[in-house]
């Protein structure tokens, strides 16, 4: 049985006609049916993707590979649009179109009062459909349009409520620092073509199967060969390090939180940011083919789990801290990637989908009940207000943090023992930096939720009376005591707490050890750190059981421990301990200083060296080189025009003596002429 | 053959358009109307010359040759391929939206400016239709003449400095390049670019030839370090003189190296690749940073376009080196194609900017970006295409914009991976200067009293944007439609590439 | 006997005569236009001696042909001079100087 | 020395010193008077060479017309001769050391002593018709085309110096037909739209 072209492509228009009318007709049609029809798009897209997801599963369905249109064709080489569906890409597309759907529906609470509300859902709808193109490409340029598609949506997002600088530069430096991981993408691709043949997965992943493909090099600098796999693979990281905000990317990742909550769960959490894992995976026959891409890539992501969880630990605004979380799971799913265990990587992506989504909601859902205020030293005691949100957030955190038996367990124990099994140059740096992010991961999770949702309430209620409508307030005073936010929003937190708990039971088997994946991720059998695991793998419940042994469920439960005792007792200790370690925490504080670094250096140094070419080169130099030119011949011609006396006698002069002279020369000439 | 005298048609309706405009159109109306009733004629014989050419036919079609001067054997051949085709569809696009958006931003001699319009509209198919190289000279020259009187009459306080360095410099280069077809000429006693490309040439005669050429087209196209003309001429002209200027003139630059320097003198050109190759480079990578610091709206950009076309020169000369250096036919027809993709989508994504920056200059009567800032509040539907052209100039994917830069990229890492890293750079920095100019002209809050005062988009304006916008998402979206139409000439260019004449 | 060397140093005679006339009448625009007329004579002199001595026709037809441009040429000079002389009130060349670059 | 030479001789130098005089005397008059002389006994030398046709017209055309303009014109010209003849005898070394250059470039140049060659007959006789029929046949037949150019450039030049003599005068009350028949109605009549009758005057409030 083969999947039906149809039902792709509907999967893929859908939303992309729901963004069109919602986008080009919203004025005409009204927020509730812009909100409506972007909603029947994306839900018929999940529908439909779940169908497919069935028919791969269980239906028997062979993997889809065809193309739909082509995009150019010159002489031998090709670009066409077009899909690939097999069970990597349907698993993402399960997971997209269900968090987008989950995020479509809590949007209509969460914007509720915004003049953007039509906008906002055209533009997510639009985000469905790029996505959707990214990970269903079967080619090189349809990964590389939706990737940038994706970036587009993400900008236009950030810098949704654009009258707000601070949003407006967030969004122009999250695309901008896209664009740098953009600019070692498209040169892989370049790359991929050039060495490899083609731009379609196929051919490419056929000729990297060649005997010789780990083995040919070139020499970019003259004398110093380089592998043609790893410049591929290492071009294409550093796209991935872009989209996926691998140090030293991530700086635009924190700041996009400017955007409204539901795009930072869909495209910041979920779906956007983990493209680049998905595409590493897809990657994967090429990535077997360099130790050294791998190794970079591990280095990489280690390095971005560890210290971009630290900056979590200091964070005060909500958002924030479950960015840094994001930041930090990332650099797992990244770690997974480099130890080969490319479908720990992908299950990681998966469950970190819907649990994060799930903690972004949710912080959305207590933002909504401050008023729109995200710092968390004006929350506390929120439980009793916002039971639902307080449950599914815990359960969230939960995940997180990989307490045994929740989804989170799942995928991050099985990257930790990967990367204890692996022996990969930096894996010993790795394991200390997962073990370490483990108690890191542990002490954000349960200080987030301690500072909002228990102990004193450092919020202050005033009771109306003022009459002020949509005054603006003192932060932290509210005008009626925070609520249980509405049916829309804890609808969606509910659905996606079920499969942050549970999902992982029945997948974990089959998807990390039972080659679940198939075809579709490749791995040579002396990496295959996964299968050495699978050895040990006795069933999810065995697997819980064991886990409580392990070390990594003891170093988050003393996590859980020490900031039980810091912020929900003696919360005092931590401004004690701010101050004990300054220098530290002043470092963590200013995120390392690497975005002070970059404003200097690329922002500052960029304009400055436009500034410098400008005035110098054009202006001084090649302008003056042509002012100069023409000044010369000004200057020239005032001296030479005293002989355009303008006396008309003068005129005759130099006829006659013209005259005179041509006869001379010719008497000369014909002198000599006889002699 | 009855479409046979279709290209004489589109060289002199809209000349005879201009006449009939300067002699009937003494109303301002009556000209408006006159002139748009010619533009719109005249693109829709263009029409016809884009769905009859026959991709499978020969590759010069639509052919015309009558004597003209016979002591020189110089005539009046027309002809066209792919290339000229899909630029000479630009060309009526581009002049059919001037003239509507030209509607009510000219008050003052609305006929002369008009007239100006169509015959720059003329002379500008005449310069992509002409085989014949005398013939050529005379529209590229004569494209001057228009251009002139729209920045010498109609433009900004300093117009006479821009007209005269403007008319000055592509002047100034256009002799040497008089010299050359004059020497090609008594060599060969013919002018025909067909008998030009057969001449047998010594290696040292091809290299005197081709700087001739690079110095007409160089300053045309404009490559560093002879752009400095573009920035000033671009902002003293109006409007409309800037988005012919941009969309249509600077192509001729680009055309000109395919049909002149390449099958020319091939092996200078071959010779001389790196020159041409490097000063693309810098100029991607230097007018980049130059646009990102520039104050004005227009000198912004007009840098951009700078830097846009570099890739049209890299794309053109890439090509021969991969051709003639590695054999490798297929990476050069991509670069070409890329340049010329790269052209036609230059052509809509900067006469859409340029309309843009027109359309805020006559509310405004600022240039100035501090002067601006938060205009998508009070004018929803023109930031909405402000952001889709800013986009296509950084190339995103599924505008115009892309397709081009992605070939040329592609085509360039097939020759050396460090040209096309240089390259690449252009997404970094284009994106950053056109974006920024969207962040600070478009979004944050509204700057001052004037920007709230704005008037949305009126229909007229909405039409030639959202045409522009067509133009940009429908190259961006199926390029292969144009690709097709070009595939036989660039597939001849490539193969005449590959055979040395020495 | 007249032979034609008699002739053409009577035309380089009269040619010479008008430009020493032009040189020592450089202020007076009429004169000098009565310069001109010498030279023109200095040259259908040689014209009309050449034709004579190589018995071709065509030399006289040239001089019928500078007689009539001359008469021209001198009818519209001096509607010039009129002219002139009515806006400047002066035939004096050295105070006619508009052409200075 | 036979009867033509010494008319030559005679005619020639009186030619060459009327020219002289043309150059040299004070008064405008006086020198058109001596190109008139010139070109009589200019005419004359022609005549030697059987130029009969050419030499009338010479006489005709210039001395009956040209020079009466040139008469005419000085004439009615007030000129103020003094400044004229400022610098006259400064240039005076100078203007005879040119000529004298250029008559002996000129004179060695031609080699006069080579061209010392006797007339042939007369062409026109040879030809068996008079000096005009000869001339009227190469005319009217080979050079009609620039014969009827050269009608063209005079009747333009006529044309032409009359628009450039042709004064205006502010003042004069002249007919204009052209204008006449180009009105139109609304330049002859105005038609003012006002209330039909004019209102009341106010009283006029007296202030004390």
């Amino acid at each position: 049985m083969t999947l039906s072209t149809t039902v792709l492509l509907l999967i893929v228009l859908a939303p992309l006609a729901g963004a069109v009318v919602a986008g080009l007709f919203r004025n005409l049609i009204g927020r509730a049916a812009s909100a409506g029809v972007t909603i029947v798009g994306v839900a018929v897209s999940c529908a439909l993707s779940l169908l497919v997801f069935y028919q791969l599963v269980w239906g028997g369905a062979t993997t889809y590979n065809q193309n739909i249109y082509t995009w150019f064709e010159v002489g031998p080489i090709s670009a066409h649009i077009g899909f690939l569906v097999d069970r990597l890409t349907a698993m993402m597309m399960a997971v997209v179109t269900f968090v987008s759907l989950m995020v479509h529906i809590y949007t209509i609470g969460y914007m509720a009062d915004d003049k953007g509300f039509s906008r906002f859902f055209s533009h997510i709808a639009l985000f469905t459909f790029s996505m959707l193109m990214l990970v269903m490409s079967n080619n090189f340029l349809q990964l590389f349009v939706g990737w940038e598609l994706v970036g587009l949506v993400s900008y236009l997002l950030i810098g949704f409520w654009f009258d707000r600088p601070s949003a407006v530069y967030a969004s122009l430096k999250a695309f901008i620092v896209n664009r740098v991981g953009d600019f070692g993408f498209i040169l892989g691709i370049a790359g991929a073509l050039y060495w490899f043949g083609s731009l379609d997965y196929a051919s490419v992943f056929a000729a990297a199967k060649a005997p010789d493909a780990a083995n040919r090099t070139v020499e970019i600098f003259a004398g110093h060969p380089w592998s043609v796999a790893t410049i591929v693979c290492l071009c294409l990281f550093v796209g991935a390090m872009g989209k996926s905000a691998q140090a030293p990317l991530h700086v635009w990742l924190p700041d996009s939180m400017e955007g409204p909550t539901p795009i930072s769960a869909l495209i910041h959490a979920a779906t956007m940011v983990t493209a680049g894992i998905f595409m590493v995976a897809r990657m994967s026959p090429l990535y077997e083919l360099s130790e050294t891409a791998l190794s970079f890539v591990l280095f990489i992501g280690a390095t971005t789990a560890l210290f971009t969880g630290l900056i979590g630990i200091v964070q005060n605004d909500i958002k924030r801290v479950v960015a840094y979380s994001t930041l930090s799971q990332l650099g797992y799913m990244t770690v997974a990637l480099g130890v080969s265990a490319y479908a720990g990587g992908v299950y990681h992506l998966m469950t970190h989908a819907f649990f994060k989504a799930l903690l972004f909601l949710g912080a959305g859902s207590v933002i909504i009940a401050m008023h729109h205020d995200q710092d968390m030293r004006r929350m506390g005691g929120l439980a009793k207000y916002m039971p639902i949100t307080c449950i599914t957030m815990w359960l969230g955190s939960l995940a997180l943090v990989a307490a045994p038996g929740f989804s989170g367990f799942y995928s991050k124990d099985a990257i930790i023992e990967a990367v204890a099994e692996s022996h990969r140059a930096f894996a010993g740096y790795a394991w200390f930096c997962v073990m370490a992010g483990v108690f890191v991961t542990s002490l954000y999770s349960f200080r987030l939720l301690y500072m909002t949702f228990h102990g004193k309430e450092r919020f202050v209620v005033e009771h109306g009376g003022h009459g002020h409508g949509h005054h603006h307030h003192e932060p932290g005073h509210l005008e009626h005591p925070p609520r249980e936010s509405p049916w829309v929003v804890t609808v969606p937190l509910m659905l996606l707490a079920i499969p942050s708990v549970v999902i992982g039971w029945s997948t974990v088997g089959p998807a990390l050890f039972g080659g679940w994946f198939g075809d579709s991720i490749q791995v040579l059998p002396r990496n295959d750190v996964l299968g050495e695991l699978a050895h040990s793998f006795h069933g999810p419940l065995a697997a819980v059981l064991h886990g409580f042994t392990q070390a990594p469920f003891w170093i988050a439960l003393a996590g859980f421990v020490v900031a039980t005792w810091i912020w929900l007792y003696r919360p005092a200790i931590a401004d004690h301990a701010a101050k004990a370690l300054r220098p530290l925490y002043n470092m963590l504080v200013n995120k390392y200083w690497v975005d002070d670094l970059y404003r200097v250096l690329f922002i500052g140094g960029g304009q400055a060296l436009g500034r410098g070419l400008w005035k110098a080169g054009d202006t001084a130099v090649i302008d003056g080189a042509i002012d100069g030119s023409s000044a010369l011949v000004d200057r020239t011609a005032g001296v030479v025009r005293w002989v355009q006396s303008g006396y008309l006698y003068h005129y005759a002069f130099a006829m006659i003596l013209g005259l005179i002279l041509l006869l001379g020369g010719l008497w000369w000439t014909l002198a000599h002429a006889v002699a | 053959m009855p479409a046979s005298h279709l290209l004489s048609l589109l060289i002199w309706l809209p000349i005879v358009g201009a006449i009939a405009v300067l002699v009937f159109g003494r109303q301002a109306q009556t000209a408006r109307w006159l002139a748009l009733a010619f533009a719109a004629a005249t693109f829709a014989c263009s029409l016809p010359l884009w769905t009859g050419y026959d991709t499978s036919g020969p590759v010069m079609q639509f052919v015309e040759n009558l004597p003209w001067i016979g002591a020189l054997h110089a005539n009046y051949a027309l002809g066209a391929d792919g290339i000229s085709v899909a630029l000479i569809v630009l060309t009526t696009f581009a002049h059919l939206l001037v003239v509507i958006g030209s509607w009510g931003q000219i008050k003052d001699r609305v006929p002369l400016y008009m007239a100006a319009l169509l015959g720059m509209e003329g002379v500008l198919v005449g310069v992509f239709a002409a085989t014949d190289a005398l013939l050529f000279y005379v529209f590229f020259e004569a494209m001057l003449i228009p251009m002139f009187i729209m920045i010498g009459v109609w433009g900004g306080p300093r117009r006479i400095y821009a007209t005269l360095k403007f008319f000055i410099y592509t002047f100034f280069g256009s002799i040497f390049m008089l010299i050359a077809l004059i020497y090609l000429h008594l060599k060969t006693g013919e002018f025909s670019l067909a008998a030009f490309a057969n001449a047998p040439l010594s290696s040292k005669e091809q290299a005197w030839l081709f700087f001739a050429f690079v110095a007409g087209f160089a300053i045309k196209v404009p490559m560093w370090p002879v752009h400095t003309w573009l920035p000033d001429a671009h902002v003293e002209a109006p409007a409309g003189g800037s988005i012919i200027l941009a969309a249509i003139m600077l192509k001729v630059g680009g055309y000109g190296f395919i049909r002149f320097s390449l099958p020319i003198t091939p092996d200078a050109s071959l010779e001389y690749a790196w020159v041409m190759i490097a000063a693309s480079l810098i100029a991607i990578v230097y007018i980049g940073h130059v646009a990102l610091v520039q104050p004005d709206l227009k000198k912004l950009i007009a840098y951009s376009s700078v830097a846009h076309m570099a890739f049209v020169t890299l794309g053109t000369f890439i090509a021969l080196a991969l051709v003639r250096d590695a054999g490798n036919a297929a990476g050069a027809r991509l670069g070409i194609q890329g340049a010329m993709v790269q052209m036609i989508s230059h052509g809509f994504v900067s006469g859409a900017l340029f309309a843009c920056i027109g359309i805020m200059y006559e509310r405004m009567h600022t240039r100035m970006i501090k002067d601006y800032g938060g205009i998508g509040h009070v004018m929803p539907w023109f930031g909405a295409f402000w952001v889709l052209f800013a986009m296509a100039n950084c190339g995103l994917p599924g505008t115009s914009g892309f397709v081009g830069e992605f070939m040329v990229i592609m085509a360039s890492f097939q020759d050396q991976p460090m040209i096309a890293f240089v390259a690449a750079y252009t997404l970094i920095i284009g994106a950053g200067y056109s974006l920024w100019l969207v962040k600070r002209i478009i979004y944050g809050p509204v700057a001052n009293d004037h920007v709230a005062a704005m008037q949305p988009l009126d229909m007229r304006e909405w039409i030639v944007l959202a045409a522009f916008a067509l133009g940009v998402l429908a190259v961006g979206v199926y390029p292969k439609f144009l690709t097709d139409l070009m595939e036989p000439a660039v597939q001849q260019i490539v193969s005449q590439l590959g055979q040395a004449k020495v | 006997m007249i032979t034609l060397a008699h002739y053409l140093t009577l035309g380089a005679v009269l040619f010479c005569i008008a430009v020493a006339g032009i040189f020592i009448n450089r202020k007076n625009v009429i004169i000098l236009l009565m310069s001109i007329e010498l030279m023109l004579l200095a040259v259908n002199t040689n014209f009309i001696a050449f034709s004579r001595f190589l018995g071709d026709v065509s030399g006289q037809v040239f001089v019928f042909f500078i007689l009539t441009v001359a008469a021209a040429e001198s009818a519209i000079g001096l509607a010039i001079l009129v002219v002139l002389f009515r806006n400047r009130a002066t035939i004096n060349v050295t105070r006619i100087d508009d052409l200075k670059g | 020395m036979t009867f033509p030479l010494i008319s030559f001789y005679v005619f020639a130098a009186i030619t060459t010193l009327a020219a002289l005089a043309v150059i040299t005397v004070r008064s405008p008059v006086h020198a058109a008077l001596c190109l008139v002389l010139t070109f009589f006994s200019a005419a004359c030398t022609w005549l030697l060479a059987d130029a009969e046709f050419l030499a009338i017209v010479l006489v005709l055309v210039y001395v009956g017309a040209v020079m009466v303009l040139f008469l005419f014109v000085v004439m009615m010209l007030d000129v103020d001769i003094d400044p004229l003849r400022e610098g006259f005898i400064k240039a005076l070394p100078v203007g005879l050391l040119v000529a004298v250059v250029m008559l002996v470039e000129m004179l060695t140049l031609i080699g006069v002593r080579a061209l010392q060659l006797p007339a042939p007959g007369d062409p026109a006789l040879a030809a068996g018709m008079s000096n005009t029929q000869w001339l009227a046949m190469a005319l009217f037949s080979q050079y009609l085309l620039p014969f009827e150019i050269a009608a063209l450039i005079l009747t333009v030049a006529i044309v032409a110096a009359i628009p450039l003599t042709l004064r205006r005068r502010q003042g004069v009350r002249m007919q204009d037909p052209a204008r006449q028949v180009r009105v139109q109605p609304g330049e002859r009549l105005r038609i003012v739209k006002m209330v039909a009758e004019k209102p009341a005057p106010q009283p006029e409030t007296s202030s004390p």
